[in-house]
This record gives structure tokens, C-alpha cells and sequence, in this order.
């Protein structure tokens, strides 16, 4: 979705998709739909190797990144990721590792760190509260315990929850947030494999019953987090949105094709201004959908104060416009597009997963007439 | 309005009499329907309810009560439609034969067209086996490279003396794979404009060289079929119409499934009733009840499913009145075509990420993910919006026609510029 | 919008077309845009005297209609009258006849409902608290005082409000709300004339400041008048839905004739896709109007216990395509669309005000979830 | 990035002298703006405004600042680009010449396209008036029966020796009776294809024969004019490119119309800065601020507007790197023609039908009603949106041409079958 690449990032992105086309191309993950992880053996080592969950993390720290823009090679590497529709945790694995490097981590959790940076070991991220009136999500409460805490509550959908040995669970106690790492075999904390729509995806339904955790698992400050799980939340989203970038191109142009070589009537269906004005309609959706999602990528990059409006747009923009798309595809390819053997229903559905996770497009919008404090 | 609709005639006397016969036999010997009937899918239809339906039809046809308003010389009754639609009244109490969408293509679509382009010699010898429920019939329309343009079949017939070979491919045959015959459509002049070079054959599913495939559907089920056609000998006396004629034939069908002649879409519907039921229960679930936008969603697909009621209504009851037009049905078509993707989205937005996972199993959580797949099948399936959208400018509104490239060009010239375009005519 | 008439309604559509044919055709009406009152010299009487404004109202009290069905007949001349957008009282003076002869008038309100039905009052409907929510309209009040009430507050947008003698006031009293017949000159009254969007009609914006009226103007009973002002609302909704109908029938074959007469590369414009498909939309969405528009008028006819719902369907549905419709068709006319002297404008206007009054779309969606215990 | 533009030459060289020698100047001479600059309308420019708009031109002319980058041989100063936008950075805090619209069909399409296509004998002559302010330039373009359809042109020229007879109409000139000259687009020849038989000329505004009236609008302003040729003498000297070439100098006309080689288009916006100020208070007239409906449609708006903002940006950077198509612009101009109508009515939405009366005179409350009336000028004028979308579709998708009806027979053949239509071609 950049138009211009560094050296370095031109690199990284054919050494990715090098990767995904002989690791797991998509008759790969097509053939693991039925599988408990969805991803192949040995695959996150793989891709550890190649530095995936290491971006956000300083060298120091076990981590490190081609070009010293982590956010940029981290959303080029989710868009080249949402081209092949790729399994596994890559947005949760990024958010979590960010968290950790930034909140001085205790020694324990900069271990963890590093075996999140060398795929090691799953984390994924347990938004909890902090998008909690995006959904019928409860929400997560932390309540004192002694020296310990407690943990309760319930997180409906959290992306690779089966695949994860541990989590970064953001719960609210009293008026603040407070963020816990917190490994899943832990007594009340109950993980539920769900079947779900996007089946190149895994998700679970997580239940804290009373789950008490000691208070070396909290993660930086105790409290006041507002403003790290905000830069978490604006992570999660512009890679969210760069693997959708990556699926709706490739999903555009596979139906670009075919409208060039399916004949009817004599001609080709592309000639046919019915079709015609529907692709260039979705052209103009998603070459938009690219630009607002450069300038988010860029804004978080940059830490800029509208960072987040910005993340919201974007969001908001490529969660509908990507519906449209993927429904608009659907419709010129036909009946063809309805059967299991097809690649779109693949793309329509993981499309449609992102939009709705980590807040719909209504949620983002109302977020940005909070932001202007209206 | 009886009088405007022509169609009462003097055999539609003693309608009373014959619906208290009907309700009579009806309460002796069809089991009571247990809740609202649902048709079937293909999951539904296994072998055992397959069997037991089939036992039901003949049940029916040796009581007298199997094509009642078909002609008497081939197995029917001969009476009117008010006798038969007497019957389906008194019917709709009882636990009718149901073979899903094939009882839709064998007794409304395929049949209806075989009567009226049909030889007798075949109608005789065949219709019998329709009514006894020994021939379900399904239809070898679309191909996998004619979809909406159906008059550009290339599946192949042959002459061969007093027989044809069929060589080609089928798709989208609605389970056909349960069917014991199909009406299929083959090319039989390659030299002529398209629409000039069609005939229809009878085909039985068990023919010799045809394979029949259900093809895995996006929402894991498999209603359709695809068909494969390799050296199928089909007797001439199994054609249906005339050779080369088979677009008038076509023609008649197209009109049969968008439902021409069903007794009851004239009927407007009293009121809106209640809001649609699983979407008020996807709000609750979400916590989403008191939420403007939630309730707009709510009140947005209540809304439309009334006005696609009394829109069906409508247009039902200008076709009665002597308005109709083949663009009509296209309208029906179109609505639906255009809110069911809509709704189906709707649904989604209201239920939220949650809504579309669920524990393994639980269907009816399923429930909002599946609509949403199967959305766009209604503005695709049976004529896409685009072509309803044709239909209604050119037929209804009366626009110029779009300019053709293939109409009037001999049919196998059509196929050799389509993969070597020039551009413009 | 109906299919079939009967001959009695035929007659009565005949003789409505012709006369607004030879009294106020659309030429008419476009030489009026900036006079004061909007209508010609006369035009009130002379279409009192075809029973205009006594379709609502029992023959023993100075009314009558066709048909016996007065709300068909109303509907149907609303309908008419949208066709060549008709200026002037129409459907303010059938809701407010409608209210006083169901009220049981006093015999000064007798009187002057009589006077209504000649034509020679006018009074229109200030729906105030009833549709309070459906704009900035803050409400009207009033307060017992002695044995007179005072009635405070505004209403910002009054339908044919520059017009009026009468005023037909919903204020809320209490929990409840109540009805007043209200002389427009009275001391505390000011109408002030609005420029508006749509120049064929007139607004005013109604300001009541303590004004005092005695209590022989309280209409029908004191307080518990919900159910006649959501009869009311049903009757203003289902006129003006009617008169949108008509104008989008016409704007719409205005279009349909022009696209096939307009010729662009070489052909008729209609012959394009882009052109057709659009057409083909349009059609839908106004066929689809006629059909639950139609229900509306049968249930509010008919008195059906649904019959509010079906209004507020027909409303929001009408509201919304119709000016889906009047902008595609400013599309297909492209820039002869755009000059004054072209009838479309004038068509637009009216639809889209229309679409606001009395309710926009998402009020009357709002409303359909309460109706349903939401 | 400036190696890959090959805009820099070496005329470049100095532009921080030229820059401060510029500010320098402006500082003394120009008076300051004061406020935001906003494009005067037609209503605006009443003689007064236009005359000392005309003086200020003269000024820049006479110091040396008028056609920076234009020839030194027609008057102008050979100078680079980056000069010329050296100094329009610096003026931009000053009070410059501004006629409108006439600024931008002058300087930014008419000239530039007479300077590519125009005769030198010509451009000495016409150049030096255009830099001194006695020439403004309008576009003698669209006619009545052409709209989309632009090589489609009827306006006949007829030679007589050395010079031609104009005869027809021309329509949305913009501001054309505020110009000095126009430039129209003629049929020279009937008889080849349309593309092939266009020639363009300069015509004095006060031609004999021309009249020129402006267009009541339905905001009910007039900047749009229509043009009556009856009989206008042209000599041969003022006519623009070659003899029956003139679709090459519309081309263009139509690249430069659409923007190309504005300065600043690809500089990315910073961010999306404040929400629209006039619909927040709409929404605070209303009391609808807290309703959630309204915050999606405010942030909706909001969004849409930054939106267009990085794609314009985008699109030009893509300009930029070379991989410029003629369809690209259509990207910026569609979406505009999309959401300027959506944006339009949403603001309608949010303030509902108070926001649409007003008391006599309040034009800041009318405001919301002429957004809605202009709303679709943008999706219309300059290209509609279906024009937009073929050039997507062809130019940047690389989908088939329409096939065409008229583009490879003679032109007087298609006009007369245009009115007696056959249907298929």
C-alpha cells in the first residue's frame, strides 16, 4: 500500500512473501481450516526467524527491525500477510511484544519478551476493557487480594486465544485500567475454542472466574495505562487494517482478472458497464482504503497526537469499504464465488472478521467525536 | 375481479363439494403437520426422508389427488386450478410430500414446461411416473461458461439416427443428485444465431456417461450439482419441442421459476407482525438493545421485509390485472436480490464480532454467519441483479435494448471472437 | 399509487387533475415562488368547492367525500397535487378538519370548521410536543391559569404557517398533552414567515410567548389526547407521503422520457448500462413506495391497530428513496438539471422537505422499535 | 525523489534569490490578505472588483512577475517551476489578481494549452495581453446536445478565404460574460469520424454575432453562461493547432483541466485538523449533539473529508513517481463526484428540516440548502461520474472500451442516425 519503499523494506517485503509462498501459501491454510491451530508445524519459529515479532522491540531487548521504523515494517509485513490470508498470531504476537519492551518490564517478562521475539512462545492480547463498549463484552475487573489480585470478567472474542500461552489482559479497577500478563494454565481462567466465521483464524471466548494473580504479572505502571493500552489499541488496528489492505488487493485484482477473461453475450463481462462502473468503484474504495491506511500507519509510527483519530479513520474506512469490496467481488464473479473450492468466500470472510474486531466502524467514528470532545 | 382474470371456467363447479371430499380423505390418511412447514435442504433430505416423501406421493396419486389440474390423458385430473388450490388449502394442515427445492423444479417448473412443449407419445409415457413420485425432476440449465447469457449453451447433441449424444457440462443443477430425470438444454445447430440453435431433452439421471457432482458450497452444504455429460445417448422420442426450437421452450420456464401462477403472492399481507425475531434476540445477546444505531438496523430490516411484501403483492396483482409484463417479475427479483446481502450485513453489524464465532456445533449461533455467506446468493442465483436490472430498463421502462455483439452472428463464429476479442463491432 | 379505482375515485381524479391543470398548473406555481402566500387568487375556494378540505369530515357537519373512504380520497388528491407540486393548505387543513369534527366541537369550533370545509379559514397543525423529538423543535407548554391556559414555547417549522388564521396546537401539559384551536392574532402570538428550501411551499416559524387562551379553545377533551394527535400524526404523514409519490412519479418519468430521447455517442443514453441500471433502481425503490404507501393509506383508513407502524414505514421508506430518486434523476439530466428554468429543482425541493416533515426517516425508525416494546 | 521528476533544469539555479527578491517586492507593492482567501464568485466580481483585479495583474506584469515559467519569447520569463513556485509561496500571504474562475480557465488551462498547440505568430500577439490583464480566457466547450459526448461538437466552422463562419451553441462556459476571449471547439469537417473533423479557435468575447447570457442557476447564481454563434467571423490566424486536429489540443485541454501539474497536491495533509465546523453547529442548532446518529454522520463527514485529502495526495504522488494515466485523475474527481452529494445531504440529516427555512436574508442559514442544490455540480460538471468510472475502468483496469457506436463513421452520418435510431448497430 506504500508507494515507495527504502531498499531495506523492499527487501523485507519479498523475503516475506517469499516465505508465506513456500511456507504457507493458501492452499496451505486452506488445507488446515479443519485444524485445531490453522498453522503449519513449525511455522512461528519460522517466522520469528525472519524477525516478525520482533519489530516493536528494541535490540536490547531481543529485538530489532530492518529500517528503524518498526510500525511501517510490521504493517508492510501484516499486509503481505492478509495477501495470502495467513494464519496464526501476528497482530496479537506485535501488540504484546510492543507492550512488554515499553512498560520496563520485570525480569521474568523481559524473558518472556525474548522468547515472544524468537517464537518461542504465544501471547496474545486481551483488550478487555479498553474496547469494551465496542461489543457485548463485559469487561475485565481487577480487584486487590492481599498482595494478589483478582481477575474476573469474560473477553467474548480474543484473536488466537487457542493458540496462546499467555496473555496481556488490560482490566479495570476502579476508575483506571490495569494491564496483567497472565500464563492461560492458571486456575479459574478458562479458554473456549470457538468455531467461527473466519476459519483461516482462531478465536476463543475467555472466562476469568476469581482468577488470582500475583502482582509481579502486572505489566508497567499499576494504573494509569490509559494512555499505553490507547497506543495498543492503535497498533492492533493499523496492522488489522494492513492485513485487510493486503486481502482486499489481492481479492480486487483476482476479480479484475476475471472480469477481463470471463466472455458473455459475445464479450468480455468487463466490457459491460454494469461491471465496469462496480470496478472502478471498488478501485476507487480501496486505493482510498491504501492512502488513509499509509497515513495511519505513518501517524503511529510518528507517535503523532492525532495518532489515533487517524487509526480510527482508517479502521472505520477499510472496515466498511472492505465489506463493500469483498461483497462487490462476489457479485461479478457469480455463481462461481459460491462454492467452497473458490478462494473468495476465504477473503470475504477473514474481510469481514477484521472489520468487526477490534471495533466496528460505528465504534471507531463515535470514538473520533470523543476525541474532538464532542 | 373474476371476470377480468379469464380464468374460471365451467369445470371449476363444485369446488365446496370437492374441497370437503379432499378435507375428508386428507384427515384419514395424511399425518397432522407438526409446527410450520419448513422445506427441507439438502442436509434434510436423506434417503429414509426421500423414501417416506416418495410413499407419500403415491399415496396421493392412488387417491386421486396427483396432478389434479394436469390433463386427464396423461395421468391428471383435468380439473381447475380453484380445485386444485381448494386442495393446497385444505392440504397446508397436513404433512404434504416435501422434496425440497425439487419438488419446486419437478411439479411448478419442469412439468408445467414439459405440458406445454411436450409430445403427447412422451407425456404419456412420462407424466404418469411424475405423479406416482418416480420421476423428480431437476433441470441441466446453467453452464460453467453460460451464466447469465443462458442462450449460449454449448452443451453438445448430436444426431445420431433416431438418437442424440449429449456431450458438455452442467452446473448449478439444484440437487440433482437426488433427481431421477433432468430437462436439459444442448445445442444442436452450432452454425445459426445463438438463440436459433437450441433443442431440450428429457435425461435420466441414471443415463450412461452422466456423472452428477454436488459441489461443496461456501455455507458447507451442497444443494447444486455439477454435471458432466460424456457421450449420454438420449432417444429422439425423449426431446422436448422442437428441434432448434428450444428457446421458446426456455422462454416458458424462465416465466415458471419466477413463480408465474402462484395462487397466493397476490395476497397482501395484513401487517408487518413482529419485528424479525432473530435479530431482536442477536440485539439482546450483544447488549446492543438500547443502542439508536442497533435499533435503526432493527428497524431498517423490519421495515424492508414488510415493503418487499406488499411490493411482491403488487406486482402479483398487476400481472391479475392484465399489466403484466416480463419485466415485472424482475422487480420481485431485484428487491430481493438487493436487501437479502443487505440484510444479511445488517445482521452482522447488529450481532458484532461475537455474533460471528460460536462453540462448535451450536447452530443457531451459526446462524448470523451462514445468512451472511448465503446473502449474496439471492442477487446472483436465478438471474443476477444486473440482469433483473436489464429486464426491468429494456421490458418495463421501455429503454433502447443493449446493443448486441452475439444475437444475430452465427453461434460458433460468437465462440471463436470471444477468446480472440477484436473490440468493437 | 393505487392500482385500481373506483369509478367514483376516478372521477374524483379526474376532475382534481384538471382542475390544477387549468387553475395552477407547474408554470403557475414556478410565477408564484415569490409571492407572499404561494397561491393564486382564488385557488383555496375554488378547491373547496371540489371538497378539498371536507374529505375528513361527516356530512352533518358540513363535510362529505366520494367515496365513503376519505382518507383513499385524500391520499389520492395528495397525490395529484404532488404530481404538479400544488402550493397552499392541504394537508394541514385536512388533519386539522379531521381533528375538530372527531373532537366534538364546541359550536364556535362548529363553525369554524365549516368555514374550514368552504375554504374560507385557513388553520393549520402545529404538532408541537408530537413530534418533539423529531427535530430542534422544543416543544409547546401549557399551564393552567385561572380558568385559562398560557401556552409557551415554539415551533420552528410550521407547515403552511404564513397562511394560517388558525392554529391547531399540541402542547404538553403535565405527563399529557393537549389540543388548542388558537387565533393567530392573539396577544404573545408571533408567526414569523420563513425563505425556505422548497419555494413552492410557505413555513413559519410559531413562537408562543405566555400566550393566553380561554379554555373553549381546548380542543376535544382536556389532556388524554394522544391517541388523536397519533391519528393525526398518521393522517399528516400518510397526505404528505402521498404527495411525495406523485411528485416522484413524475420526476421519475420526466427522466425515463428524457433518457431515451437524449442521445450521447451515437445512442440513445437510456441504451447504456450505466444509464439503464440506474433507471431500473430508481423504479424499484419508487414501485416499492407506491406499495407500502398504498398500505399506509388502507390501514389508516381502515383504523388497523398497526396502522401507525405502516405510516411510519411508509414515511421513513418514501423519505429516504424519494430523495434517492430526485437525485438520481438530477444525475441522468446532468448539467440541464442545474439551470433554474429545468422543472427538476423544484421537484427536488419538495421531496426533500417532505421527507423531513412531520418526522425524518430515522425518527420514524426509532418509533417502529418503541411501538414494538423495544 | 527530485532525480526521478526531470522537472529540475539548470533555469533553476537561484530560486532562493529569486524567492527573496520576490518577498521583497510583494511586500512593498501588494497589499496583505487579509483573512483566508476565498475564490470570488460570480456574484462577486462585480466591474469594480474585476477592474482592480485587472490593475493588480498589470502590476505583477509590469515588475516582472507575470508567466514566471511561460516564454520569454511571448513575454513571459523562461524561468524554472520552482521559481514560479517560489514566488506563489511567498504571494500567498498577499492579495494576488483573482477574477475566480477565470483565473484558473486562463492561466491554468486556456494559455497553457495555447502555448503547447498555438501558432508562435499568435501567441506573441495574444500572450502579452493575457499577462497584462486585457485577456481573460474562457472556454467555449460543452454544447447543448454534446454533454459527455465531447468530441461530439455540432458548432460549425465554415472556411470563407482566410477566414471561418461560426455558427452554433456553446453552453457552461464558465464565467463567460466576465472574459475577453473564449476558446471554442468547432466541426470543420462532417464527413470523417467525429475525433477526426474538431478545429479550435480564439474568438474576442465582443465578436459580432456572439452573444453571450448568463445561465440562472438553480442556487440562483449565474456563473455558467450559453454562447449564440450566428455568423461570428474568425481569421485563420487566431485558430489553435492544426486544421481537423482538435481532439489532440482537447486532450489537452482536459489533462490540464483536471488538475495536472498543480504544485500542491501531493503534499500529504498533516492531519485531519477540526471537524466541520458548520455541520458541528448545525448539529448544536438542532440539539442533536449527543445523538449518536448525528456523531456517525459528523464523523462520517469528517472522515470522508480527510479521506479524499490523502487520496488526492496519493494520487498525485503516483503522478509523481511516473506511473501517471490519464485515468488516475478520474480518481480524485470521482470521488469527489461521490461524496460531495453524500456530504451534502448528510448535512441535511443533521439538521433537519429547521436547518432548511430561514429567516429572509440569513445567507449562513440558507448555506446548508445551497450545499444541497450545488451538492451534485460535482458530480456532473467537468466529467460525471459515470464518465469517471469508464476512465477507471479502462484507462487505470485495463477493461475493454464500450464498443462505439460512432467514433469510426463519418460524423454526419451518426447525427442523422442518432435521431432515427435502428437499434442494434
Amino acid at each position: 500500500m506504500e508507494l515507495t519503499l527504502t531498499s531495506d523494506q523492499e527487501l523485507l517485503r519479498e523475503s516475506t512473501s517469499r516465505f508465506i509462498a513456500g511456507r504457507c501459501p493458501l492452499t496451505t491454510v486452506r488445507g488446515l481450516v479443519d485444524s485445531h491451530t490453522g498453522v503449519p508445524e513449525g511455522y512461528l519459529r519460522a517466522a520469528a526467524d525472519l524477525g516478525w515479532f520482533a519489530l516493536m522491540v528494541p535490540e536490547e531487548q531481543g529485538g530489532g527491525n530492518v529500517s528503524g521504523d518498526g510500525v511501517r515494517d510490521a504493517a508492510l509485513i501484516a499486509e503481505e500477510r492478509g495477501r495470502a490470508l495467513q494464519p496464526g498470531p501476528f497482530v496479537s504476537m506485535n501488540v504484546v511484544a510492543a507492550a512488554l519492551a515499553a512498560s520496563g518490564p520485570t525480569e521474568a517478562q523481559a524473558a518472556l519478551l525474548a522468547a515472544l521475539c524468537r517464537g518461542e512462545t504465544v501471547a496474545t492480547w486481551v483488550p478487555g476493557d479498553a474496547t469494551a463498549d465496542a461489543g457485548a463484552d463485559g469487561g475485565i475487573t481487577a480487584t486487590p487480594a492481599g498482595r494478589d489480585f483478582e481477575l474476573s470478567g469474560q473477553a467474548d472474542l480474543v484473536q488466537d486465544g487457542t493458540l496462546a500461552d499467555w496473555l496481556l489482559v488490560t482490566a479495570g479497577s476502579g476508575d483506571d485500567l490495569c494491564q496483567f500478563l497472565v500464563r492461560v494454565v492458571t486456575p479459574g481462567l478458562s479458554v473456549v475454542p470457538m468455531s467461527g466465521h473466519d476459519i483461516t483464524q482462531r478465536f476463543a471466548a475467555v472466562t476469568f472466574d476469581r482468577v488470582r494473580v500475583p502482582t509481579g504479572s502486572v505489566v508497567g505502571e499499576r494504573g494509569g495505562c490509559r494512555r499505553v493500552v490507547e497506543r495498543q489499541l492503535q497498533l492492533a488496528c493499523v496492522l488489522s487494517t494492513a492485513e485487510t489492505i493486503g486481502a482486499m488487493d489481492v481479492l480486487f485484482e483476482m476479480t479484475r482478472a476475471y472480469a477481463t477473461e470471463r466472455t458473455a453475450f459475445g464479450r468480455a463481462i468487463g466490457s459491460f458497464q454494469a461491471v465496469k462502473h462496480q470496478l472502478a468503484d471498488m478501485s476507487l474504495s480501496l486505493e482510498a482504503g491504501k492512502a488513509i491506511a499509509v497515513a495511519a500507519v505513518r501517524a503511529v509510527q510518528a507517535e503523532q497526537h492525532d495518532a489515533g483519530e487517524i487509526v480510527s479513520m482508517a479502521k472505520a474506512w477499510v472496515g466498511d469499504t472492505g465489506i463493500d469490496i469483498a461483497q462487490g467481488c462476489f457479485q461479478i464473479f457469480g455463481g462461481i464465488g459460491y462454492t467452497w473450492e473458490h478462494d473468495l468466500h476465504l477473503f470475504l470472510r477473514r474481510i469481514t472478521m477484521n472489520s468487526l474486531l477490534f471495533g466496528q466502524p460505528d465504534w471507531h467514528r463515535e470514538r473520533i467525536c470523543r476525541m474532538h470532545g464532542l | 375481479m373474476g371476470a377480468l382474470d379469464g380464468r374460471s371456467d365451467a369445470s371449476s363447479d363444485g369446488v365446496d363439494d370437492y374441497r370437503r371430499r379432499a378435507r375428508a380423505w386428507l384427515t384419514t390418511n395424511l399425518p397432522p403437520l407438526e409446527g410450520a412447514a419448513q422445506r427441507p435442504t439438502s442436509e434434510d433430505l436423506t434417503p429414509e426422508v426421500m423414501a417416506a416423501n416418495r410413499a407419500l406421493q403415491r399415496k396421493l396419486f392412488e387417491a386421486g389427488y396427483a396432478g389434479i389440474s394436469w390433463p386427464k390423458e396423461y395421468g391428471g385430473h383435468g380439473l381447475s386450478s380453484a380445485h386444485e388450490g381448494a386442495f393446497l388449502d385444505e392440504a397446508s394442515a397436513f404433512a404434504m410430500p416435501d422434496f425440497g427445492a425439487l419438488s419446486a423444479t419437478t411439479f411448478d417448473i419442469c412439468v408445467p414446461t414439459m405440458l406445454t412443449h411436450g409430445a403427447p407419445e412422451f407425456l404419456r409415457r412420462f407424466i404418469p411416473k411424475v405423479l406416482s413420485g418416480d420421476a423428480l425432476v431437476c433441470q441441466f440449465f446453467s453452464e460453467p461458461s453460460s451464466g447469465s447469457d443462458l442462450a449460449g449453451a454449448r452443451t453438445r447433441a448430436t444426431r445420431d439416427g433416431d438418437q442424440w449424444i449429449l456431450n458438455g457440462q452442467k452446473v448449478w443443477s439444484t440437487l440433482a443428485h437426488l433427481a431421477d430425470w433432468g430437462l436439459c438444454l444442448t445445442r444442436t445447430d452450432w452454425d445459426v444465431p445463438k438463440h436459433r440453435g437450441l433443442t431440450w431433452f428429457a435425461v435420466p439421471c441414471d443415463a450412461p456417461g452422466l456423472t452428477i457432482r454436488p459441489i461443496r458450497q461456501i455455507n458447507e452444504t451442497a444443494e447444486f450439482c455439477e454435471d458432466f455429460f460424456d457421450d449420454v445417448v438420449v432417444p429422439d422420442t425423449d426431446r422436448i419441442g422442437a428441434l432448434n426450437e428450444g428457446w421458446a421452450v426456455t422462454q416458458t420456464m424462465l416465466v415458471l421459476e419466477r413463480g408465474a401462477g402462484r395462487r397466493d403472492a397476490a395476497i397482501p399481507p395484513s401487517g408487518p407482525g413482529p419485528m424479525p425475531e432473530e435479530l431482536v434476540s442477536l440485539a439482546q445477546r450483544a447488549g446492543r438493545l438500547a443502542d439508536p444505531l442497533t435499533r435503526q438496523r432493527l428497524a431498517r430490516v423490519h421495515t424492508t421485509d414488510f415493503v418487499g411484501r406488499v411490493l411482491t403483492a403488487r406486482i402479483a396483482e398487476m400481472g391479475r390485472l392484465g399489466e403484466l409484463n416480463p419485466g415485472l417479475a424482475s422487480y420481485v427479483k431485484l428487491f430481493r436480490g438487493t436487501y437479502t446481502p443487505i440484510r444479511a450485513r445488517l445482521a452482522v453489524e447488529i450481532g458484532g464480532g461475537p455474533a460471528m464465532i460460536w462453540e462448535g456445533g451450536d447452530a443457531k449461533r451459526a446462524a448470523t454467519s451462514l445468512a451472511y455467506l448465503n446473502g449474496r446468493s439471492a442477487s446472483i442465483a436465478g438471474g443476477t441483479n444486473e440482469m433483473q436490472r436489464n429486464g426491468i430498463a429494456e421490458r418495463a421502462l421501455g429503454m433502447p435494448r443493449e446493443p448486441s455483439f452475439d444475437a444475430h452472428r452465427p453461434f460458433n463464429e460468437v465462440v471463436r471472437e470471444a477468446q480472440n476479442p477484436k473490440g468493437t463491432p
